[in-house]
């Protein structure tokens, strides 16, 4: 039925089989949508949130989906800038993949703040010295961008493709993608180094204080090079999956070697940088503010288990893997190696946010632990749900994956 | 016309030795300042209480156990150039540091619940307001017109009373004065305190009880020059305008963070 | 021409493009953006106070018997906030937590709104003329049955024009059951009455101590006038040559404010002090001359005391090093202006005659006795010039029977025995109350042995009770004649909190009645007219501000400037110290019941009201997370113990006396001797509000009154518990 | 535009592939051709209707639904008035000891006078038989009325810094009747406040009463907007 929306030369599953698809995933985003309105509604005293946890999940999971949806400006800028032809052919789905989790994360402010219809003072009002101001600004740019990099895409579509205007649009956007690339990373480069800063520039936070650089504490550099690094290795792991659902192949391993192999080396220095802070804040930082290194994991949760994971388990061994050629080759280590590097950059994010909570800083003061409500919970998973589904559609009737019919031919 | 800009430095010097426990400050702020309350108030983490009272112990063995009340309000941070943890934060500027008081301001109509005032403040002074607040049917009688009740969704905090500040002024404008005397402008907790423990004024004003108890050395952001005084984590730079006075060595220990070396070195 | 499908897209995109471009040059977006936040900054479910006129009254708190100076905030006719009064006599400017939450009673939900009566066990509102006329005909009938007798009073003071003018009632009536419900003022007066050998209250010089020796006295706790001792305690800190020590088993706010923590076996005071009246007669440190001037029965004392009170005998059984004993005499009897006090607690419960005997005479050894700094036997402040209540035959014959709580018959000295008054009716088949006034009073929540009382009030025909507020006792009252509050009261307050020369507030009406109540002493008047015969030719009053007026006279425009009158020419009554008394009722100490290994002691803070009026919202918000969480009351224990039983923190458990059983959590704290379980007092309450019902357990209910030998008032300070996990 | 015609032409190449089943190439690049000219004007036409439509709703039609018209309870002559009194505004405006303002008087004020029917007014005649022998506060709507979180001190800047009543509250002081109370339906806030210039365009210093006029008007005379607390309660 949906034929004549569906690019020419590829095959797609029946529409019936499809719908059923985005059915089972709707009603997730239906749980997810209860759980936003109830916070709408009622106010935040639904999330389990309280005034030592005033930044909790939906905080991480900002942080968290930022960080991995940093894939698509680091991609953009390997595309366009450095011009590495092949990242055509993941480039899109990359910046699709980038939409996703900066919608989110806007969607997810928008259920975080006690006041959702006074949000617009933050630009209205903006304080200049405020990390979050600067997030605010360049989140909504960049976001603005990344749309701008999708909808040629979009209007690739068989059937708007047929209207001369928007034909031309497209054709006109392409020429000047490069330009909108360099604004995405500049952006970038700010607000994933603002979201570092954040917790960075708390400085009644142990924990979380970082010396700085200027005006901007080391977590600043340490996000944005994080973002770049792990990034990719989420577009990659998107990409898998995207595969395996299909049962297709979607990209040229040549093609997901080259980012896999950026993104290793990416990782490896990054962790090595990360690990020298950590030396620098454990030995310096922390004790001038009366704190040695044990003073923060001492708890039966918050234990030094989460540093060695993050350090090793999420950054040096992904690392090795993807910088060694037989490591990306083989599709099991690199399966292993994507996994590990997200959940490695999204435990950093979940201990800069969650930790710092936890973490006691007066002296009489005992650690805080907390568990979300099904509300916080429904309400993070509802944009990842709302992802999934325009993936789907975009991959349906958009030609995402310009090696796609090349790869499957049909007959 | 300008405004008199002889800049003041309102503080307060809470002697712990003296402290109680009793709770009247508490309930004085609560009372002088629309403060709600809930069915439930004993989960202690989504409890609004602008001056909290903390109750430590020594942690020695009975019977050489000793405890010590801590009266907390909002320390109202000077912060190292003026930048108090939260003001500095606030994406909105819904509070602010005012040069001419140093009082640390909240705005709730500004305020646009984003909690990250909450997570820069080290002493949990800053509150939240989970629920919208509800008085029992005919309480709310008592509220006060000089502090606006807070809608459900922003943050709140101890304003040192500065509508006592302003209503004083007022008074004074009406006689043809610029200035106050000391008792003119005290807060409510301070008023209240059976014990006098605690002891507000300009921090700025030699003349005024409270400079005179701490001696502030204001070159050096404004530490006590009197051995028994002491602030709330005075070494992560928060330069507070609350100190603490207390002969109790483990008392005055207790009021920052120290590693093991340190306290090895101290002892001896 | 058609319009095929890509036409009408672009068509529609046109008009879209017209629309956006068109709205946003119009105010209509901006305005909606900004008006939508302006909305959620006024939202109408948020209150706005309104705004006025600010206006002072003073007045005197009588939520407590410390009587306070208070000066109420209003704006027009809204009260928006309690303070001290600045220069009062008690407080100067000073208020406790309960003062200040004295606005969420006045507009709270707990008010009872107008009179009431029990209508099939539940609460009917009626008039107050039905009202009344329903208790006048009573009162008829019981008269005309002959046994005015049965007719009974309990109230929390009996001082005052209101508590003279019920008395007054019952007199003319014909009953001699005005009933005082008991706190420590019983225990001194009747410790000073066999010391000194006349009746006067206790006054303390606390100002001028430079020493202060307290027997678990709660005097950072909420012990005689709070805010003064809080006040005095102040005092001591701000010069290093003044000194307080506590005795006590517990590490309370008072043990944590004191110069030296003393962890007393409970129960051994008395033991202690007999220990350091032996040090200091020993090493002869006493005032030889003044004892021989002023006393009798010396020699008699000292003997005892040396013989049985060694410091080792003494450390053995209190628990205290003998060291320590001596230091402390030696302390004691070393200072220039000092003083010993006992109470333990708030003083909210009588203590055992013996205990306080010998620490007065621990004052009287040292000279402190009427004497600068110490303390003095204060006379009631006698301002109530009324002639005698007339009485007829029947009032003549009534007045002579024995009083139901058989006071002032076994024990000579005890004016008011409320604990026999629950036994005397429990004992027998039919009550021998038929009616009881109820008034400033909650004996159904306060007293010990709760069941047994509300059994006891069960059995009472018919209650009437005065109450401004829904308390446990008045849900168990037939009808209700609710009293005005106290910020709407005029009242005289004789002040019996240890002041050293007696003190009249003046309680001041500084609102308009805010519910359908009526001052308790217009209706007594209004009663007495009623009944005719001589009980109105006793009430010559047409209502009571006339009455009160009259009675002041000449002070009523003082009291009504300062809100207080001192009466300066009282003299403290400078009788002969007897130490015969202490010496015939050597050991007589009052123990706990039961057998089991841990003993269970009740403690006070001013945080938790424990007197007939329950904790505001405001105060129980300040109640800790470890005395309450959720509706569970924590007790504490000292860590080794818990260990016994193999508790930790936090754990459930349940606690059982042979009184009763209560869940409770378990606190660890070293601050509390081993072996010891404490439980706060003024949580468990039924009634109230839903701020403070049904949160934590009554400890009335786990302990039983235990007879002071010497007095025959409930003294028990504690019981034998055990602790079980669950 | 003619760009748009060189790539439309470009079209049918592009887009052979799909058009090849349906019409042969010739025929359809006329009709292309001559239907662009009938329905680009069109398009034109509709966009303007569009904006033009949108434009006056914004502006003409949004503001009468934003706003109710409330007449206060009874009419009131400040011309009248200010003649009668010797005191000018402050005869009724006045401070109170404490140094706070008492706004519009209350009751006990007017009765000095008004204990009985002065003149033939029936504004008064009502003014008196309603309120004054009820003994009733006159539920006036209050033109300049900020929101609850605003502290302004009448003190401040009629005492200290000397400023006239006309620079905030107009000409009022000359009315002889009073003007219709406009309110927001949404904030319920009186529309002085916003300003009648629903563009909030203002002409005299009173004419709007919003955050930032204050904040200009104290950056002019005191040099900096002030802290938050000065006006925030």
């Amino acid at each position: 039925m949906d034929s004549a929306l569906i690019p020419k030369g590829v095959k797609r599953c029946p529409l019936p089989v499809f719908a059923a698809g985005i059915a089972v995933v709707g009603a997730v985003v239906l749980w997810g949508v209860a759980g936003m309105l109830l916070c709408w509604l009622k106010g935040l005293n639904q999330t389990n949130m309280n005034d030592s946890y005033g930044f909790a999940l939906w905080i991480w999971a900002d942080l968290a989906v930022i960080a991995v949806g940093g894939g698509a400006f680091f991609t953009g800028f390997l595309r366009y800038i450095i011009n590495k032809e092949e990242l055509k052919n993941i480039v899109n789905f990359a910046v699709l993949v980038g939409v996703n989790c900066y919608v989110g994360a806007l969607l997810i402010l928008g259920i975080d703040v006690g006041q959702p219809l006074r949000g617009w003072f933050i630009f209205w009002h903006a304080n200049v010295h405020s990390m979050l101001t600067e997030v605010a600004f360049c989140l909504s740019c960049y976001l603005g961008v990344l749309i701008i990099e999708y909808i040629p895409l979009v209007l690739e579509n068989r059937q708007i493709d047929k209207v001369p205007f928007f034909h031309n649009l497209g054709h006109n956007m392409h020429e000047i993608m490069a330009v909108f690339a360099a604004t995405g990373v500049f952006l970038s480069c700010f607000h994933q180094g603002s979201l570092g800063g954040v917790a960075g520039v708390l400085f009644g936070r142990p924990f979380s204080y970082r010396e700085h650089l200027l005006v901007w504490p080391w977590t600043f550099f340490l996000f944005t090079w994080s973002a770049a690094a792990f990034g990719p290795c989420f577009t990659i792991l998107c990409t898998k999956i995207t595969e395996v659902i299909t049962g297709k192949k979607l990209v040229k391993d040549n093609v997901i070697e080259l980012l896999a192999k950026i993104s290793g080396w990416m990782i490896f220095f990054y962790i090595i940088a990360k690990t020298t802070d950590t030396w620098y804040w454990a030995a310096h930082t922390a004790p001038a503010m009366g704190f040695e290194l044990n003073d923060f994991y001492n708890n039966v949760l918050y234990g030094k288990w989460i540093l060695y994971a993050e350090i090793i388990v999420g950054g040096f061994i992904p690392a090795l893997i993807l910088i060694t050629k037989a490591g990306r080759r083989n599709p099991l280590l690199l399966w292993t190696a994507v996994l590990l590097a997200t959940f490695g950059v999204c435990l950093n994010r979940w201990v800069m946010v969650c930790q710092t909570m936890a973490a006691p800083v007066l002296p009489f003061d005992k650690w805080v632990l907390y568990s979300p409500s099904w509300q916080e919970v429904s309400t993070t998973i509802l944009p990842v749900a709302l992802g999934i589904i325009v993936v789907s559609l975009s991959y349906r009737y958009l030609p995402v994956f310009p090696q796609e019919q090349e790869l499957n031919p049909i007959d | 016309m300008k405004v008199d800009t002889k800049q003041k430095k309102f503080g307060m010097a809470i002697d712990l030795d003296k402290c109680t426990g009793c709770g009247s400050c508490m309930v004085a702020c609560m009372s002088e300042n629309n403060v709600p309350f809930k069915k439930d108030e004993t989960n202690k983490l989504d409890s609004i209480t602008w001056i909290k009272v903390y109750k430590v112990t020594n942690d020695k063995k009975y019977p050489d156990t000793d405890l010590c009340y801590i009266p907390r309000p909002c320390m109202h941070c000077d912060g190292q150039h003026g930048h108090a943890p939260c003001v500095s934060v606030c994406p909105a500027v819904a509070t602010d540091n005012d040069k001419s008081t140093g009082v640390v301001s909240q705005i709730y109509t500004r305020c646009f619940g984003c909690r990250y005032c909450m997570a820069a403040c080290p002493y949990h002074a800053r509150y939240f307001n989970w629920w919208d607040p509800v008085w029992p049917e005919g309480m709310e009688k008592y509220l006060s017109p000089n502090v606006s009740p807070r809608m459900r969704g922003v943050v709140e905090k101890c304003s040192f009373c500065f509508h006592r500040y302003q209503l004083a002024m007022d008074k004074a404008y009406v006689e043809g004065r610029r200035e106050l005397r000391e008792d003119e402008y005290q807060t409510s907790c301070t008023q209240a305190c059976p014990a006098g423990a605690i002891t507000f004024g300009d921090l700025n004003n030699p003349k005024h009880t409270v400079h005179k108890m701490v001696q502030p050395d204001n070159k050096h952001h404004g530490k006590p020059k009197n051995p028994k005084a002491f602030r709330l984590l005075e070494r992560l730079g928060t330069n507070a305008k609350v100190y603490y006075l207390s002969d109790r060595k483990w008392v005055r220990k207790l009021g920052d963070n120290q590693t093991p070396n340190e306290e090895s070195s101290k002892k001896h | 021409m058609k319009i095929d499908r890509r036409d009408f897209l672009s068509l529609g995109i046109g008009a879209a493009a017209g629309i956006g471009a068109g709205t946003a040059l119009s105010p209509l977006p901006w305005k909606l953006i900004d008006d939508s936040s302006i909305w959620s900054q006024n939202w109408p479910w948020t209150p706005v106070p309104p705004d006025g006129a600010v206006s002072f009254k003073n007045s005197v708190c009588t939520l407590c018997p410390g009587g306070c100076g208070i000066t109420v905030r209003k704006v027009e006719d809204r009260c928006i906030k309690i303070e001290g009064t600045k220069g009062n006599i008690v407080n100067n400017g000073g208020i406790c937590i309960l003062g200040l939450s004295g606005l969420q009673l006045l507009y709270g939900p707990t008010r009872v709104k107008a009179p009431m009566k029990k209508d099939g066990g539940r609460w009917k509102e009626i008039s107050w003329d039905s009202a009344i006329d329903e208790i006048v005909k009573r009162l008829k009938n019981i008269r005309k049955e002959g046994k005015p007798e049965s007719v009974a009073c309990v109230s929390g003071t009996d001082q005052g024009t209101v508590a003279q003018l019920i008395g007054r009632f019952l007199t003319a009536y014909g009953s001699p059951n005005y009933i005082r419900t008991s706190s420590i003022a019983d225990s001194y007066e009747i410790a000073l009455k066999k010391l000194h050998g006349q009746f006067s209250s206790i006054g303390f010089d606390f100002e001028n101590s430079d020493f202060v020796l307290s027997f678990g006295s709660g005097v950072a706790d909420g012990w005689g006038s709070p805010v003064r001792m809080f006040k005095a305690n102040s005092k001591w800190k701000d010069s290093k040559d003044k000194a307080l020590y506590q005795i006590e088993s517990r590490l309370s706010n008072t043990a944590a404010k004191a110069d030296k923590w003393i962890a007393i076996i409970p129960g051994t005071e008395a033991i202690l002090a007999m220990g350091i009246a032996n040090v200091i007669i020993q090493k002869s440190l006493y005032k030889k001359k003044l004892i021989e001037k002023y006393s009798k029965g010396f020699n008699n004392f000292k003997a005892l005391v040396l013989k049985e009170y060694s410091p080792e005998k003494v450390s053995k059984i209190t628990g205290v090093k003998k060291s320590e004993i001596i230091a402390i005499a030696k302390k004691f009897a070393g200072a220039s202006r000092p003083v010993a006090i006992c109470g333990s607690g708030q003083g909210r419960t009588p203590g055992s005659i013996f205990e306080f005997m010998a620490v007065h005479a621990l004052n009287a050894l040292i000279g402190s006795v009427n004497n600068i700094g110490g303390v003095f036997s204060v006379p009631e402040p006698d301002y109530i010039k009324w002639t005698e209540a007339e009485k007829d035959d029947v009032a003549a014959k009534g007045i002579k029977t024995d009083r139901i709580d058989g006071a002032g018959k076994k024990y000579p000295d005890t004016r008011y025995l409320i604990n026999r008054l629950i036994d005397s009716i429990n004992s027998t088949g039919d009550s021998p109350v038929e009616l009881l006034f109820v008034n400033g009073a909650n004996p159904c929540y306060t007293m010990p042995d709760t069941e047994n009382v509300i059994k006891a009030f069960k059995k009472i025909p018919y209650i009437v009770s005065f109450s401004s507020y829904f308390d446990e006792t008045t849900e168990m009252a037939d009808i209700i004649l609710p009293n005005h509050t106290n910020l709407e009261r005029l009242e005289d307050i004789p002040l019996a909190a240890g002041l050293i020369k007696p003190v009249v507030g003046l309680s001041m009406p500084v609102v308009e009645p805010e519910c359908n109540t009526r001052h308790i002493g217009d209706v007594f008047i209004q009663m007495a007219k009623l009944m005719d015969g001589n009980i109105k030719a006793s009430f010559p009053w047409n209502n009571y501000e006339e009455c009160l007026k009259k009675t002041l006279g000449d002070k009523w425009d003082k009291l009504a400037r300062d809100g207080y009158w001192v009466d300066e020419n009282s003299r403290a009554s400078r009788g002969i110290f007897d130490f015969t008394p202490l010496v015939k009722n050597n050991r007589n100490l009052v123990k706990p019941e039961g057998k089991s290994k841990l003993t269970l002691i009740p403690y006070d803070s001013m945080r938790l009201t424990v007197g007939y009026i329950g904790d505001p919202p405001f105060a129980m918000k300040t109640v800790e997370d470890t005395i309450l969480k959720g509706n569970d009351v924590f007790v504490e224990i000292n860590p080794k113990t818990a260990a016994g039983y193999n508790l930790s923190e936090g754990d459930k458990a349940r606690l059982t006396t042979s009184k009763g059983k209560a869940k409770v959590r378990v606190h660890l704290y070293d601050g509390i001797r081993p072996g010891i379980v404490a439980m706060p007092r003024g949580l468990g309450h039924t009634e109230f509000d839903e701020y403070l019902a049904g949160k934590g357990e009554n400890f009335n209910k786990l302990i039983g009154p235990v007879e002071d030998p010497v007095s025959g008032l409930d003294a028990a300070w504690g019981i034998q518990a055990e602790i079980t996990k669950t | 535009m003619s760009t748009i015609d060189d790539k439309a032409t470009e079209v049918p190449e592009d887009a052979a592939g799909e058009s090849a089943e349906t019409v042969p190439p010739e025929q359809e690049k006329e009709e292309v051709a001559e239907k662009k000219e009938i329905n680009k004007g069109l398009v034109i036409f509709v966009f303007i209707a569009a904006f033009v439509a949108s434009l006056i709703v914004g502006w003409i039609l949004f503001p009468m639904v934003l706003y109710t018209q409330e007449n206060q309870p009874i009419d009131f002559n400040h011309a009248l008035h200010l003649e009668e009194v010797e005191n000018s505004c402050e005869s009724c405006h006045f401070f109170r000891e404490d140094g706070s303002y008492a706004g519009v008087p209350k009751l006990a004020q007017c009765v000095d006078c008004h204990d009985e029917v002065m003149g033939d007014d029936l504004d008064e005649l009502a003014f008196v038989e309603n309120y004054v022998q009820k003994n009733i506060e006159v539920p006036w709507l209050i033109y300049s009325q900020q929101s609850d979180c605003v502290f302004f001190s009448h003190a401040a800047h009629v005492k200290a810094a000397k400023m006239d009543c006309v620079s905030c509250h107009g000409d009022i002081g000359e009315s002889t009747s009073l003007k219709v109370y406009e309110k927001n339906i949404i904030t319920g806030i009186s529309r002085d406040i916003w300003g009648k210039n629903i563009g909030g365009i203002k002409l005299h210093s009173w004419d709007r009463m919003k955050m930032n006029d204050c904040a200009k008007c104290h950056k002019e005379e005191t040099g900096n907007q002030g802290a938050c607390f000065q006006c925030h309660k």
